[in-house]
């Protein structure tokens, strides 16, 4: 078996606040292999977004190891290794899509005929062609949300990771992205570290679901996903999609209850 | 537009009680002539008097107007009396105090971003800064940088910058401030350096933080330009102007000045909204 | 050279300081200490300069002088203190922003006024002070009601637009939930508007600080009675005496800026709520 | 050319008409000079001016450039093209004010800025006090202009006869309905409108020499002016900036200044000069200088320019 | 039968924009009985808030008529018939918990004594005894939430208008507060309209699950429940519930492919 793409030991991480530390993760402890979906999933504050911050050398651990394409954090970073995208599309109200998606491939200084190219190549991936001159308050939610995946993938990042990318949406439309989500990953085969509220959406997108527990931040369960890598929308009527939720959802219900 | 029928009314009603206290405000004077001249003042002749006068202590709207218009139209705008010319003088200084002031405000500000100790030392003095009497201090400088070789127009652009550089300092640290933690977070992903940040980042953001700083800061501009005018010797421009009606009692002087000042600071801070209006519809952000 | 040379080495030695003082935990006491490190630092550096440089006392004094000076004059500056900022700034600051509010009040409540009074107001509120001094001065006499009268023009607008604004700051959702309980809109003004609309009262109460201690100094130029800061600043330039000038400089600055930091303590505990005065607590 | 640069007291007017005259009918150029000439105003103190190094020359009321000697800056009157001062207390009659006895218990407006030194000597003399005690007047800092005394809040104003003064009459009081009191005539005239340079400067023979031929050029001026009081006064009109002075009063104004400068060919008499150091010596508790001042003056420079 | 509490008949409702009319609702008829438990489902903008508005006589129909307990929404509204619950909680942040579910009581003039015993006993009824002295932001986004409710239900009203009141919270926070509503609803026999985008919501809480199609507003389908008036949790995994969810969802496809 190849070396696992991310490799946390043990972390811990304590932030110091005006009221005190505040536990954030301990002892956290995880794999995740290349071309994973791994979903985290928790109630509010049990440090998911802290973790992801962390794999993308946004936030130190204060004990512990992490190693990311067997190299520290910083050095993936600087490598240009992640994807990131956040709950809230975060685009840039002065720029079009396309300069959206382009404004990182500027930044790591391609050439302005390959940004184009990209530029084209991922907004047709994320079904956005032809919106490329439109600015971001012109477009649903829905489609922001696309574009600011577009922008994470413009540049060949190994690791997605992704923050509540569908808090905002609603259902219908959240579907929608959630299945045109998988495609993607089949299509690219990168790996995915995913942070949602929801437990369908865990289970339907998931190869892998990393259930955490509140403060201090610890992880309570790793699922790992007897669902086909091929998921129509109906496979969560499937008695093995409810079954894993089951599971997820009383993996939650225990955390809360120590909490 | 849908405001111009209340704006007008309330226009309308404020020259309607702008004609009344001056007939309250210039009675006495009026009484004064009449009694000394030993003849006694009919209503009308009271309100025509008052609303005649030559050195009124309110002069009437229409006085005011004659007077703006002998001194715009019917003066050539290179004459010394014509007003134009004079707003002209007043405006250049306006106009070089306030890119001054918005260049060292916006550097002091990108200062107090991006340095700790500038943000905690220096920040409580700007504000001190303002405590001080400036126009009390203007002779002074004056002087001092007269010593120094620093002469004409650049003395009352000074005292101009120091008025607006405030404003402008405020609203940058707010502006360069607003990107939210999450955008400046994924910068960092993309392993953006600090002036690509700036770039691309903080600076777009800080656009509307800008110009509502510009707006304010163009007025107190103007107000420093008119204030630097006094102690340079009431040479030329509106604050000389205004010095020398103030020196001679002539009132209609005065508020002709004082008017064509509100409207050149009106126009200035219309001229910055149009500015901003077209550079934010092109930024995609209006 | 030798002065210079000191305050080079000031300069050096107070930025490091804060250098290093910046590097601590930011508790309350660095976070008062550092403007006074950077504010000692800056005077030193005058002292050193006017000295090193040997600046003619008629031009700049030293600060050793102006301190010198201003111990020797408190009875001076005390009754200037009282006549300008007492009598004339603290009465038009009352007046002006008590009567700023009652009319944001009022016109909030009929949005015909509200768009006619403030694009006026705006217009009113770009009169440069410097030319209605000497006309409030006309009217009102030379005594401290000109000068209360001045403040008064000076802090209205500012206090009045940003009221207006305050006013407007409950959002939609919350006006309504007055409206589903039949709330008189007397009722809703008292326990929804004002509250809300206190960050931007005090906002505007700021800003009216700094304006009516610099509206009633300069207002004393136009005429006055023979004390008052104004009237000691213009004379005593007359007369050269600079560091008297400078003295009476210090004490305006040190008055605004407590007036400044008293509304702004005031707004803390008013306003606790408000994120903003959360964030620093 | 060498660079001579005057800075004046006030505002362009007939005041200053000789070194107007001197510029516009090219007696400067004569003597080889290149001469600026700066306004002043209500918030300009010429002997900051100087001492800032933003002039060589400048025009100052006596009182003024010895109470800056006292302070340490060495000002030297180095000619005096006015003879007699222009400055008066001009009061209402219908405020109750016929003589000096009157003065007690009534409002007065007095300027400042330096120019408060002979008014309070003069109170001194007279034994009233200007503090506001009892018994006392009343002291109002007067503006740029005679509103108090027509608005009633003073019942006197300082005026110039050249000057306020006709703004009072032109603002419809009557010279019947006025009490002046001149301070010629009240024996308290201190020197007005000398030339007045640094004392270091004069060390230096190149400097003595522009200011010799400086003061003889401006001295040429005035009497220019005094023989030709219209075309004077359309000179100071020509060269006023702001536009504000109107011919009839630069006409009048120009026909009284002639007045004070006719007695003097531009020497300081030294006996006006003992009048005025006696007068502000006598300025009560609070006296303008402390003590006689020494080398305020030099003939040095009118003595090379006018023989 | 008794009179329905809600009776529309062929509501229109449209706005006057700047970019020309927007019709938000068209012919709305709906009869909402006593006692029933009314959700209201719908893609985004398609009228579900506007509706809530117009039975509460915060907008004005343009056409048709609307009676609420027999009268004009606007004399139910001097009565006093109405608690809204918004989406944000929207308590005020310088009153206590306490003195924020006290306000309609101040309002409305009660007496000290009343008000103080009708606090205690709602705070109680959504487990939030304890908390009158805390302000707002000190508490968890689900602890406002019940707070804006037990604000609601201080007065009595007959009845609640809650508009997408649990949008904002995580799935754990939002399951416990259904089983609380729901709890509650039964105590009290309040009438409820309840707008959501959650399609399980609607199913579990309501007695009446409406549809309604995007623009302009129209219902496409009112589906009465059969489940029964006890609903545990699991009662979402059992097959009636998942029928019921899949109609709405069908319901809710149809009037997207037509938008
Ligand atoms: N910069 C910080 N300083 C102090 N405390 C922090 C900071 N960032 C996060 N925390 C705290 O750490 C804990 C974990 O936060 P985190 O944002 O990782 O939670 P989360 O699982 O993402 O929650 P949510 O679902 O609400 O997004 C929380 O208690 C939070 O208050
Ligand atoms: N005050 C208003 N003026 C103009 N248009 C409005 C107004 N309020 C709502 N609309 C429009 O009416 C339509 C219906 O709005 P409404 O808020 O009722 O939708 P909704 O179903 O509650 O949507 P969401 O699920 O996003 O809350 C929308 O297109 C909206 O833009
Ligand atoms: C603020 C103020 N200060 C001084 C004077 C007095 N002054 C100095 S020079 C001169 C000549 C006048 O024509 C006069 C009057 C004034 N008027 N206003
Ligand atoms: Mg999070
Ligand atoms: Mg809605």
């Amino acid at each position: 078996m190849p070396d696992p793409v991310i490799s946390a030991q043990n972390l811990d991480l304590t932030f110091q606040t005006n009221d005190g530390p505040v536990h954030a993760l301990k002892g956290v402890s995880l794999d995740i292999e290349k071309g994973d979906f791994v979903s985290f999933i928790g109630p509010s504050g049990c440090g998911k977004t802290t973790f992801l911050r962390v794999m993308a050398d946004l936030e130190q651990p204060t004990g512990g190891t992490i190693t990311v394409n067997g190299v520290s954090p910083e050095e993936a970073r600087m490598a240009r290794a992640y994807g990131y995208v956040f709950q809230a599309a975060g685009l840039y109200p002065w720029r079009t899509i396309g300069k959206n998606v382009s404004l990182p491939l500027e930044i790591m200084g391609y050439s302005k005929a390959e940004q184009s190219e990209r530029v084209a190549r991922v907004l047709d991936l994320v079904e956005l062609a032809g919106f490329e001159k439109k600015f971001p308050w012109q477009l649903s939610g829905g489609m922001q949300q696309r574009a600011s995946i577009a922008r994470a993938l413009a540049f060949d990042a190994d690791i997605l990771l992704m923050d509540e990318p569908f808090g905002a949406l609603d259902e219908i439309v959240r579907d929608h992205l959630n299945e045109q989500l998988l495609h993607l990953w089949a299509r690219t085969e990168k790996t995915i570290a995913f942070v949602t509220h929801s437990i369908p959406e865990a289970v339907y997108l998931s190869t892998k679901i990393v259930v955490m527990s509140p403060r201090p931040g610890r992880i309570t369960d790793v699922i790992d996903s007897p669902l086909p890598k091929e998921r129509p929308l109906d496979i969560r009527e499937s008695p093995e999609f409810l079954e894993v939720a089951h599971r997820v959802r009383e993996g939650l219900r225990a955390g809360h209850a120590d909490g | 537009m849908r405001n111009l029928v209340p704006v007008l009314t309330v226009v309308a009603a404020i020259f309607a009680i702008w004609y009344l206290a001056a007939i309250w405000l210039n009675a006495p004077w009026a009484y004064d002539k009449a009694t000394r001249a030993g003849v006694e003042l009919s209503a009308v002749e009271l309100v025509a008097d008052t609303w005649a006068q030559d050195k009124p202590k309110l002069p009437a709207p229409h006085q005011v107007a004659v007077e703006i218009w002998d001194t715009t139209v019917e003066k050539k705008i290179t004459s010394k009396r014509s007003l134009v010319w004079h707003s002209w003088v007043t405006l250049s200084a306006t106009l070089l105090g306030f890119a001054l002031g918005t260049g060292l405000g916006i550097l002091l500000a990108v200062g107090i971003v991006y340095n700790t100790v500038m943000d905690r030392s220096v920040m409580p003095w700007v504000i001190t800064s303002q405590t001080i009497p400036i126009l009390a201090l203007a002779p002074m400088i004056i002087v001092v940088l007269n010593a120094v070789g620093i002469s004409g127009l650049l003395p009352k652009a000074m005292i101009s910058m120091y008025l607006s550089f405030f404003p402008v300092v405020v609203g940058m640290v707010k502006g360069l401030r607003s990107p939210e933690v999450m955008q400046l977070d994924q910068m960092r992903t993309w392993n953006a350096n600090a002036s690509q940040t700036f770039w691309r980042l903080r600076l777009p953001a800080s656009m509307p933080y800008l110009f509502a700083s510009l707006k304010v800061g163009v007025a107190a501009s103007l107000v420093g330009a008119i204030v630097g005018e006094l102690p340079t010797g009431a040479v030329a421009g509106l604050g000389a102007r205004l010095l020398a009606g103030s020196y001679y009692g002539q009132t209609i002087q005065i508020w002709s000045a004082l008017i064509m000042a509100a409207a050149l600071a009106a126009l200035l801070v219309a001229i910055i909204g149009l500015i901003e209006r077209i550079m934010l519809a092109r930024m995609g952000m209006a | 050279m030798g002065w210079l040379l000191f305050a080079l080495v000031v300069w050096i030695v107070g930025w490091s300081l804060n250098v290093w003082l910046s590097r601590r935990p930011a508790t309350a006491l660095v976070r008062l200490l550092m403007p006074i490190v950077f504010g000692v630092t800056l005077i030193a550096i005058w002292e050193g300069v006017v000295r090193g440089l040997d600046i003619s006392a008629v031009l700049l004094p030293a600060p050793s002088a102006i301190a010198a000076r201003f111990a020797a004059s408190t009875s001076i500056l005390w009754e200037d203190f009282v006549q300008t900022v007492i009598k004339g700034a603290l009465s038009g600051y009352l007046l002006g922003c008590g009567a700023a509010f009652l009319t944001a009040v009022f016109i909030d409540r009929f949005p015909f006024l509200r768009r006619g009074l403030l694009p006026v107001g705006n217009f009113v509120a770009a009169l440069p002070i410097v030319g209605m001094a000497p006309i409030l001065v006309m009217w009102f006499g030379f005594d401290w009601q000109s000068k209360a009268a001045v403040v008064v023009v000076m802090v209205f607008f500012p206090m009045l637009v940003n009221t207006v604004q305050g006013l407007q700051a409950s959002s939609q959702m919350q006006r309504d939930l007055m409206q589903t309980y039949a709330a008189s809109p007397m009722t809703t003004l008292i326990k929804l508007r004002l509250p809300m609309a206190m960050p931007f009262i005090f906002n505007g109460l700021k800003i009216a600080t700094t304006l009516a201690l610099i509206g009633a100094i300069v207002a004393e130029f136009f005429g006055s009675p023979i004390r008052g800061m104004g009237f000691r600043i213009s004379t005593s330039v007359g007369q050269l005496a600079l560091d008297l000038v400078w003295a009476e400089i210090v004490v305006a600055a040190l008055v605004g800026s407590a007036a400044y930091g008293g509304v702004a303590l005031i707004e803390r505990v008013v306003t606790f709520w408000h994120p903003s005065q959360r964030a620093r607590s | 050319a060498d660079d001579v640069t005057l800075q004046l007291k006030w505002v362009t007017q007939a005041q200053f008409a000789g070194y107007y005259v001197a510029l516009d009918k090219g007696f400067y150029e004569e003597e080889d000079l290149n001469v600026t000439i700066k306004p002043g105003g209500p918030d300009i103190a010429p002997t900051q001016v100087l001492a800032g190094g933003g002039a060589d020359v400048t025009v100052e009321w006596m009182p003024a450039a010895l109470a800056a000697r006292e302070k340490g800056l060495p000002m030297v009157n180095i000619a005096q093209p006015f003879k007699s001062s222009g400055m008066m207390l001009t009061c209402r009659k219908d405020a109750g004010v016929t003589s000096t006895d009157d003065f007690a218990g009534k409002t007065l407006g007095v300027w400042f800025f330096g120019n408060e030194f002979p008014f309070l000597s003069w109170m001194s003399q007279l034994g009233i006090a200007t503090d506001g005690s009892d018994g006392g007047v009343t002291v109002l800092k007067q503006g740029f202009n005679v509103d108090p005394i027509l608005q009633g809040q003073a019942a006197c104003v300082s005026t110039m006869t050249y000057n306020e003064y006709w703004q009072i009459i032109d603002a419809g009081l009557t010279p019947e309905e006025l009490q002046v009191f001149k301070y010629e005539d009240q024996g308290v005239a201190t020197l007005e409108d000398g030339l007045y340079v640094l004392e270091e400067n004069l060390a230096d023979p190149e400097f003595e020499d522009k200011m010799v031929r400086f003061v003889r050029a401006s001295m040429k001026g005035w009497k220019y002016a005094e023989e030709n009081p219209d075309e004077a006064a359309e000179i100071v009109l020509d060269n006023d900036a702001s536009g504000a002075q109107t011919e009839k009063h630069q006409k009048r104004m120009m026909g009284e200044v002639a007045k004070l400068t006719a007695g003097s060919n531009g020497a300081l008499d030294p006996a006006d000069y003992e009048r005025t150091v006696a007068s502000l010596l006598s300025g009560g508790s609070d006296p303008v200088i402390s003590k006689a001042p020494e080398g305020a003056w030099t003939h040095a420079i009118t003595d090379k320019a006018l023989n």
